[in-house]
């Protein structure tokens, strides 16, 4: 009663209001715009990622996304199942007899997001501008390899390489950098790798239509599409860092979906199963989830070391408690299904006793009454370098640490974000690394090819190998066998390639990682695309 | 009547101190005795056995890696507490003499003292903390001193503040001009003087530094895996609180009850003191 | 009055440049070479060539205090200097990411004066009852309870099991509600003690009594005078409060997954970000300091004592 | 020889908040010159404010005064080092007005009175028990008192522990700051009378500060009277009070209220 | 001749308790005061006068309670008043000055708002009549400047000033009782005068009956028709002031009259030990400690309050012995 009073209760109420209505004004115009997107019945999905789609610039990496670039930028070939290389924004190509010249005939229907033109010129401009920072792209081996580009017509473009190079088209089906953007999007300087672009000009299924970074990004579908039209109007991508919120917010319809690798654990994704309210998906293995020896540290730089780790590791384990047996077992660097990679060699199995014997054999001897190994008075400590916003490799590394410290090792976590993660991967600084292969089509021959650069958007494997005596030697056949126009000489290089690293125990293959898809059962059409990071957003229907 | 109110009301306060004390030992003996009493290897992974539920080799379960959550809490009692204890000590080390200096010397010293507190005042404590952590890096040796090195100002100026108060008191001048010597004044004036409001100071602000540790391990920036602490454990069961609430349940009662022993403990202290100061008057 | 804020902002002057040099300070406890650790962090290799270069640009070799002039020239110029992961300014970032923390921490505010002083009032006047002893056990559950323990109960249990809010994220005002609940629960219980405490005070003083005498009816007396003057410290202790708030902040928005300021300081310091680092605890310091102005000045027209005697 | 000779004194205090505010400084004693004669009592007196305080803490040697000296038994207090100023300290001693905050409360009464005889003597914990026994029965106060605490004493019992402490190096000087002005009348009585005869008895001299026109009456032999930092009228034979002329000294006269009833 | 009393207290007992005991400070406390009279009550601090003014009131603090006793203010027994009735009776019919004006009133609120509160809860009147009421009343009191004091905080106004607004107050309400707890302890010398001729000031011109509270004889002297003396919570004796001054019986009397220095430099004796505590635990006289005429017959015989002559009230076995004799 004496509230009412009160003069000073007023005047803290009147206050309170007052910062009430200041708290509304501010808050978010987003939602405002969705109801408003569903009020007129527009069809729209929301899916989250763990970070921000970047500044949606194909020709550059991190912070960009590669299923945003994707979604707006489009390459001349696309990559089919199985390999299959077909048609996109070049309806057919002629390869001269030396595997050296490359003729694309561009579509004729084909518009940028701003009207203006998708014609030879500016894929030109495009691959020039890309080509001015060479050094950058140097993981890919066809930029290496151009030594020419031309605009024959309107709509023809000539590729000019210095050597016969044999997955040209499949490295032309990549996401970045090999993708084109309008005119009006160059900046002045023209330099898109430095200075960015000036507007997002593509000629893919989606436009950014609203952007608010580290929390959404609203793509409207692009009706000027030259191909098939998306089904719904709208996507919603919302940035959610933790996996954990991610099935949170799916569970409570805020998303509609989930899909990627790592961007749940494995055990919300058997939850999410379990409860049979959702459709829950699993594609076909797609890269191998690996781990990678550093062989400049002094463990690890030897062999037998390396050997013991992988004796020690119980994959079976790993697979049938934290994978719930949805992964396969690896036992090589990349899936045995893919071409040139099915080798024959003899896994290293589990074996506890075998390893600890290495291990003696190295100088690692169990010292009494300390619960680590020793040589020469240090402790076996072995950093392990992860990445924090992958939701699967925590448990794993902390699997890994509770399990090797049962044969006396030491293991210290580190978990990094993505950035910072693949800084420190360069940089060499850990014992062990958290790493995987890149799936198709980038395995085998763009990884292996990263394996012999050190440019920042190389591999980290790169850093990495420098401890092997053969590094040399296994630099020089992946050079080879990029460039060889034997098939069977290929063939043969690539087993040895294999071989050698399986035998040098550099890697310790865990299992072949698949996409998984979660989703409401008002969803259809999620299916799983070729290439991995692409998200299925042009045949996906809401009802 | 009244009386009896009063002395109910007193024996509730003893109650609480008697049971937030019985806590507070029963959680140091914890600390003392863990692997004594801990049933299993609080770092033993065995991640077949993960996610269990109670049993009588786990009475609590297993945690995400099959690792006894029992014993991991119970080792948990050690890091945060023992860290929280050494925090409180080392700052209370730095800022129980700095403060009498400071408080007792006064003039120019007292000036330069006050404005170094004010700066590092003017810092959110957390943050600060947070950003020291951040640039030395994780772990626990930095999260202990980014604790100390911001905190401590707190408490010196606290401590000054007291300084000041009996140093105001005339037998402090008289003591003075009676010619005792200042660091006689200091050990048997002042700092009889103060102590039992610093021991009170210490025991209402321990749980804030349990709190402000386990935060710190929640965002994965204090102690490091494999160690248990509890907040890193809370932070562990994240990804199964659907589920298994339990997981993150266990390591956040044990700080909750922690946190508010310390807490009533204090708040009786200061009662209690308070109390023996009244009585001494009116006998 | 007008004197009384300018002399309080004069006294900024000193404090301000206080924080500035320990954050100057604070990057120059990397670990290493800092050039080093911006080379890396930029994927330049660090070779001795690169680092000299860039100690020679980011003027590392002078004098530390030349060093820290020619920073500061820069930082008054709003010069955070740039990112080292999103190649944004820092200052950019801060503006991006400061209105969702400003929303979270006011509402908090909000949320702790209109439970905090009800209670706390009532657990004055009816001190000893049993309404007294229960808001007691809030006072206690709610300083005790890490809050992101409380963050994810009410998750679970508002969110998830009932499924009355929105879990995570930002839109609308429903996103608001639970986050910054969880941010104010911790200070509920501080409130609720302060105001009570400050109340009994002064319920005690001779004023009251004078009040009684003449008369006034009891509702008068407590919010006219009681109320009046004990919600003198709960204001200070509410400017106080924001700083540390910012820091809760940190957490809080970890668990809503809310995009503020904590949110980019946590993910600053995982990513060894140190210009964010560096700039985040510059700039939340500076709000907090002019927090503190701002609950001087309230606190000064509020209280007349100050308001007409300038001070002492 | 005169025991205390104050040449013009002068003390200012400065107020300031922070380095950027405007100084204020308040003259807390200006220019005050005064002899004080072997076993003498001066009362000075004074309202509140009026700097007589601030006076008693220079001659004590707590504050530094900005001019002037302050010569005790000839030598000049404030020009001493640390070891010439003990010596000199155990002729001057206080006693307070509050007589609560005057002892720490956490120490026996045997203790307090103890203190200042530990610092300049070495005695046997035998000996020194009976010293103070000794001057709790100077004081009026029973020997078992020893080991009580403070606060098992009344007011006016504390004061006589407060006296006790200050005769205890049998000093030349107190300086009465207040001393009895915040007793009840009776026992202020009682313990101006103890004073006057233990100044017969030790041959003290005193320094009697007060606002209390009448007591300094009852027991001073001559008086000065200060107005905001200024001697304004002094006396030197107490008969003669009724004569003090400035207008201070007789608005203090004009304020006792006459004994008898009805004014009115 | 004699009025009939307007306040009648009778028996009163006070028990205050403490975490530790129960103390009686006030113990059988009885007086009447009749309108344009004052009471005067002297005694030392803790001898029961404050607890006794509070009471009259109902203001006691919450660990004190009256045990026994009543109060009657216009035959009605204040004590069985509900808490509104009381509050009616507050500061409209009987008023209290407090003993220290500078923290009587609230330090956040100004002299208006506390004037304007006080008229507007008893009369039902505008604020701004209130305002010119107060105004009116404050010149009264010869207060220079009423509308800039209305205006001030009451830490901007001196204490004496505080109290002649705290007087101004008071009188606003014109109430039939006026209880003035120690009106100028905390006043400076020179001030004391003044609010004691205003109080005089007040009886006669509106014939208010007036409870003064002091331990100061000599305040208590200049206005008060009768005088009680109270030591250890009894009232130990009781007369008319002249009388009292000329007679006074009970030894604690005496020597509080022989302790009134004043100008003179006669030394006075005085060495009785002073009491420990004057909170009485039994039913036996509290002057014991300290009385000089105290024998055996002291420690045994029930403490009465005994008219030893007309209107002179003692509270002494010795006395009373030697009316005997």
């Amino acid at each position: 009663m004496f509230i009412k009073q009160s003069k000073i209760l007023r005047n803290f109420l009147v206050l309170l209001v007052i910062l009430a209505s200041f708290i509304t004004g501010c808050s978010n115009k987003a939602t405002e715009q969705d109801n408003a997107s569903v009020k007129d019945q527009s069809k729209v999905v929301t899916f989250s990622m763990t970070g921000d789609i970047g500044d949606l610039n194909p020709h550059t990496y991190f912070p960009n996304e590669f299923f945003s670039q994707a979604m707006v930028y489009e390459s001349l070939v696309y990559y089919g199942k199985g390999g299959e290389i077909q048609p996109w924004l070049a309806e057919s190509w002629d390869i001269s007899k030396d595997g050296k010249e490359y003729v694309f005939h561009l579509r004729k229907d084909v518009e940028f997001s701003d009207d203006s033109k998708f014609n030879a010129a500016i894929v030109k401009k495009n691959f020039d501008t890309i080509l001015d920072n060479r050094k950058q792209h140097e993981w890919v081996e066809l930029i290496n390899q151009i030594k020419n580009t031309e605009a024959l017509d309107e709509y023809t473009f000539k590729l000019t390489l210095n050597n016969s190079y044999y997955p040209t088209l499949q490295e032309l089906t990549y996401i970045r950098p090999l993708r084109f953007v309008g005119e009006a999007a160059f900046p002045d300087s023209q330099d898109t790798f430095k200075d960015g672009l000036k507007s997002q000009i593509g000629t893919g299924p989606w436009v950014l239509s609203e952007y608010k970074k580290n929390e959404f990004a609203v793509f409207t579908r692009n009706e000027k599409y030259w191909g098939t039209k998306p089904k719904v109007d709208k996507v919603v991508v919302k940035v959610i860092t933790d996996g954990e919120s991610r099935v949170l917010a799916f569970e409570k319809n805020e998303l509609d979906f989930i899909f990627g690798n790592g961007v749940i654990s494995q055990d919300s994704f058997q939850f999410l199963k379990d409860s049979g309210k959702y459709e829950t998906k699993l594609s076909e293995p797609t890269a191998t989830r690996t781990l990678l020896f550093n062989t400049n540290k002094e463990a690890t730089k030897d062999h037998k070391v390396r050997l013991a780790l992988n004796y020690a590791f119980n994959k079976q384990a790993v697979i049938d408690n934290i994978f719930y047996g949805m992964e396969k077992k690896a036992d090589t660097l990349f899936p045995p299904v893919l071409e040139y990679t099915k080798i024959d060699i003899n896994p290293y199995d589990y074996d506890v006793a075998r390893a600890e014997q290495l291990l003696d054999e190295a100088g690692w001897k169990k010292v009494e009454g300390k619960p680590f190994r020793e040589k020469d008075g240090k402790e076996l400590q072995l950093e392990f370098l992860f990445n924090s916003t992958d939701n699967i490799q925590k448990s794993i590394a902390e699997f890994v640490q509770g399990d090797y410290r049962k044969l006396g090792i030491d293991i210290k976590l580190t978990s990094q974000e993505t950035n910072t993660f693949w800084t420190t991967a360069f940089q060499g600084n850990y014992d062990i690394l958290f790493t995987s292969t890149w799936a198709v089509p980038f395995d085998p021959h763009s990884y292996l090819a990263s394996i012999t650069t050190d440019s920042e958007n190389g591999g980290p494997d790169y850093t990495a190998l420098l401890g092997l005596p053969e590094k040399k030697e296994i630099d020089e056949k992946i050079k080879k066998v990029l460039l060889t126009t034997d098939e069977k000489e290929r063939k043969m290089l690539y087993t040895d390639i294999l071989s050698t690293l399986h035998d040098r125990a550099v890697y310790l293959p865990i299992s072949y990682q698949s996409n998984v898809a979660v989703y409401h059962k008002n969803i259809s059409g999620l299916d799983f695309l070729p290439q991995e990071a692409e998200v299925p957003l042009t045949t996906i229907d809401v009802e | 009547m009244k009386l009896k109110i009063k002395m109910r009301r007193m024996l509730l306060k003893h109650k609480l101190m008697i049971i937030s004390s019985i806590i507070i030992l029963g959680m140091i003996g914890l600390a003392l005795f863990a692997s004594f009493l801990a049933p299993n290897d609080p770092n033993f992974v065995d991640i077949a056995q993960k996610l269990q539920g109670p049993s009588s080799q786990f009475p609590l379960g297993t945690d995400h890696l099959g690792r006894c959550i029992l014993s991991r809490l119970i080792f948990g009692t050690q890091t945060s507490l023992g860290t929280a204890i050494l925090v409180m000590g080392l700052m209370m080390f730095i800022s129980i003499p700095l403060g009498i200096f400071a408080g007792f010397i006064g003039g120019k010293v007292d000036y330069l003292f006050m404005r170094i507190c004010d700066t590092l005042m003017a810092f959110p404590s957390f943050l600060l903390s947070l950003a020291l952590v951040g640039i030395l890096g994780p772990g626990l040796f930095n999260l202990i001193l980014a604790m100390v090195l911001v905190q401590w100002v707190y408490y010196a100026r606290v401590i000054r503040g007291m300084v000041l108060g009996v140093k105001e008191q005339n037998f402090i001048v008289a003591a003075k001009v009676c010619g005792t010597p200042k660091f006689i004044i200091i050990m048997k004036h002042i700092l009889p003087a103060i102590i039992s409001q610093v021991v009170v100071l210490v025991f209402m602000d321990i749980g804030g530094v349990i709190l402000a540790i386990s935060s710190l391990s929640f965002l994965g920036l204090g102690i490091q895996p494999p160690e248990a602490e509890w907040g890193m454990m809370i932070n562990d069961s994240k990804p199964f609180f659907r589920n298994y609430p339990s997981l993150m349940l266990y390591p956040g009662i044990m700080i909750f009850i922690v946190v508010i022993a310390f807490n009533l403990f204090g708040e009786a202290l200061k009662d209690a003191l308070d109390i023996k100061r009244v009585g001494g008057g009116v006998e | 009055m007008s004197w009384f804020i300018v002399k309080r902002l004069a006294s900024l002057v000193p404090i301000l440049l206080g924080i500035s040099i320990i954050t100057f300070i604070l990057l120059h406890l990397i670990p290493g070479d800092p050039a080093v650790a911006y080379l890396r962090l930029s994927n330049i290799p660090p070779t001795d060539v690169a680092v000299a270069e860039l100690r020679l640009k980011l003027g590392l070799d002078n004098p530390l205090h030349i060093q820290y002039f020619e920073w500061l020239g820069k930082v008054i110029q709003l010069d955070l200097g740039m990112s080292y992961v999103s190649k944004n300014t820092v200052w950019d970032e801060i503006l991006l990411h400061l209105i969702p923390t400003i929303q979270l921490t006011m509402t908090a505010l909000f949320f702790i004066v209109v439970i905090s002083l009800p209670i706390g009032v009532i657990s004055a006047i009816y001190k000893g009852k049993w309404i007294d002893q229960f808001s007691r056990i809030i006072a206690y559950v709610s300083v005790s309870m890490p809050t992101f323990w409380f963050g994810f109960l009410v998750i679970f249990f508002l969110s998830v099991k009932l499924d009355l809010f929105p879990v995570l994220g930002r839109g609308t005002l429903a996103h608001l509600i639970l986050p910054s609940l969880t941010l104010a629960f911790g200070y509920i219980g501080t409130y609720i003690r302060l105001l009570r405490a400050s109340m009994l005070e002064n319920l005690n003083e001779p004023f009251v009594v004078y009040a009684k005498a003449r008369g006034l009816r009891q509702r008068q007396i407590i919010s006219r005078h009681v109320l009046k003057k004990s919600i003198l410290p709960v204001v200070t202790g509410l400017g106080m409060s924001f700083g540390n708030m910012l820091g809760g902040a940190v957490i809080v928005e970890t668990i809503f997954a809310w995009p503020g300021m904590g949110q980019l300081f946590v993910s600053s310091i995982l990513n060894q970000d140190y210009p964010m680092i560096q700039g985040c605890v510059l700039f939340m310091s500076v709000i907090f300091v002019i927090c503190n102005l701002l609950v001087d000045v309230t606190y000064s027209f509020l209280d007349p004592r100050i308001r007409l005697e300038g001070g002492k | 020889m005169s025991i205390l000779v104050l040449k013009n004194i002068k003390k200012t205090y400065l107020l300031r908040n922070s380095v950027f505010e405007k100084r204020k400084s308040i003259e807390a004693v200006k220019n005050i010159s005064l002899t004080l004669e072997h076993g003498v009592c001066l009362g000075i007196v004074g309202e509140s404010g009026s700097g007589k305080s601030t006076l008693g803490k220079i001659i004590l040697g707590l504050e530094k005064p900005d001019q002037g000296e302050v010569c005790f038994l000839g030598k000049n207090l404030h020009n001493l080092n640390s070891k010439e100023l003990k010596e000199l300290r155990q002729n001057l001693q206080v006693v307070f007005q509050d007589c609560y905050s005057a002892v720490n409360p956490r120490l026996t009464i045997g203790e307090i009175i103890a203190e200042p005889i530990r610092n300049y003597k070495r005695l046997s914990s035998v000996e020194e028990e009976n010293q103070v026994q000794q001057l709790l029965k100077k004081v009026g106060l029973s020997p078992e008192d020893v080991h009580k605490y403070p606060s098992q004493f009344s007011g006016g019992q504390l004061q006589r522990i407060n006296i006790a402490r200050a005769i205890a190096l049998k000093p030349k000087l107190i300086i009465l700051d207040e001393a009895v002005s915040a007793l009840d009348a009776l026992v202020q009585i009682q313990i101006l009378n103890l004073l006057a005869q233990l100044k017969e008895e030790f041959q003290l001299s005193y320094l009697f500060i007060s606002h209390d026109i009448q007591a300094v009456n009852y027991i001073a032999d001559c008086l000065v009277v200060m107005h905001q930092g200024e001697v304004v009228e002094s006396l030197d034979d107490m008969e003669q009070l009724e004569q003090l002329e400035h207008p201070v000294s007789k608005k203090l006269l004009s304020s006792i209220l006459p004994p008898f009833p009805k004014l009115f | 001749m004699r009025q009939q009393p307007i306040l009648t207290v009778n028996n009163l007992n006070i028990s205050v308790s403490t975490p530790l005991a129960v103390a009686q400070p006030v113990r059988e406390v009885s007086f009447t005061l009749q309108s344009g009279k004052v009471l005067g009550i002297v005694g030392e601090s803790g001898s029961g006068k404050t607890l006794t003014c509070l009471s009259i009131l109902s203001l006691l603090p919450e660990n004190a309670k009256v045990e026994l006793g009543n109060i009657n203010f216009r035959n009605q027994n204040l004590l069985e008043c509900s808490e509104e009735e009381i509050r009616q009776v507050r500061g409209k019919e009987i008023a209290i000055i407090m003993q220290n004006p500078m923290i009587a009133f609230n330090p956040v609120r100004t002299i208006e708002s506390h004037f304007i509160e006080t008229i507007r809860t008893h009369l039902p009147i505008t604020k701004r009549q209130a305002k010119i009421m107060a105004v009116e009343y404050l010149e009264k009191m010869d207060l220079p400047n009423p509308r800039t004091v209305l205006k001030q905080y009451p830490f901007q106004l001196s204490g004496g000033m505080l109290q002649r607004v705290m007087i101004a107050i008071t009188m606003s309400l014109n109430p039939s009782i006026i209880i003035a707890d120690e009106p100028t302890t905390a006043l400076d010398a020179t001030n004391q005068l003044q609010v004691l001729q205003q109080l005089d000031k007040l009886k006669k011109e509106y014939n208010t009956g007036i409870l003064l509270v002091s331990h100061d004889l000599r305040v208590v002297a200049q206005l008060a028709d009768e005088v009680a003396v109270m030591y250890g919570g009894y009232i130990v004796e009781q007369a008319p002031v002249l009388e009292l001054y000329n007679h006074p019986k009970h030894p604690y009397t005496r020597v509080l009259f022989e302790s009134r220095f004043g100008l003179t430099r006669k030394k006075i004796q005085n060495d009785s030990p002073s009491s420990t505590s004057s909170i009485n635990k039994e039913n036996k006289c509290p002057y014991l400690d300290r009385c000089e005429d105290a024998d055996h017959t002291c420690t045994n015989y029930n403490l009465e309050f005994v008219e030893f002559q007309k209107d002179h009230l003692v509270r002494c076995v010795k006395v009373l012995e030697s009316i005997g004799d």
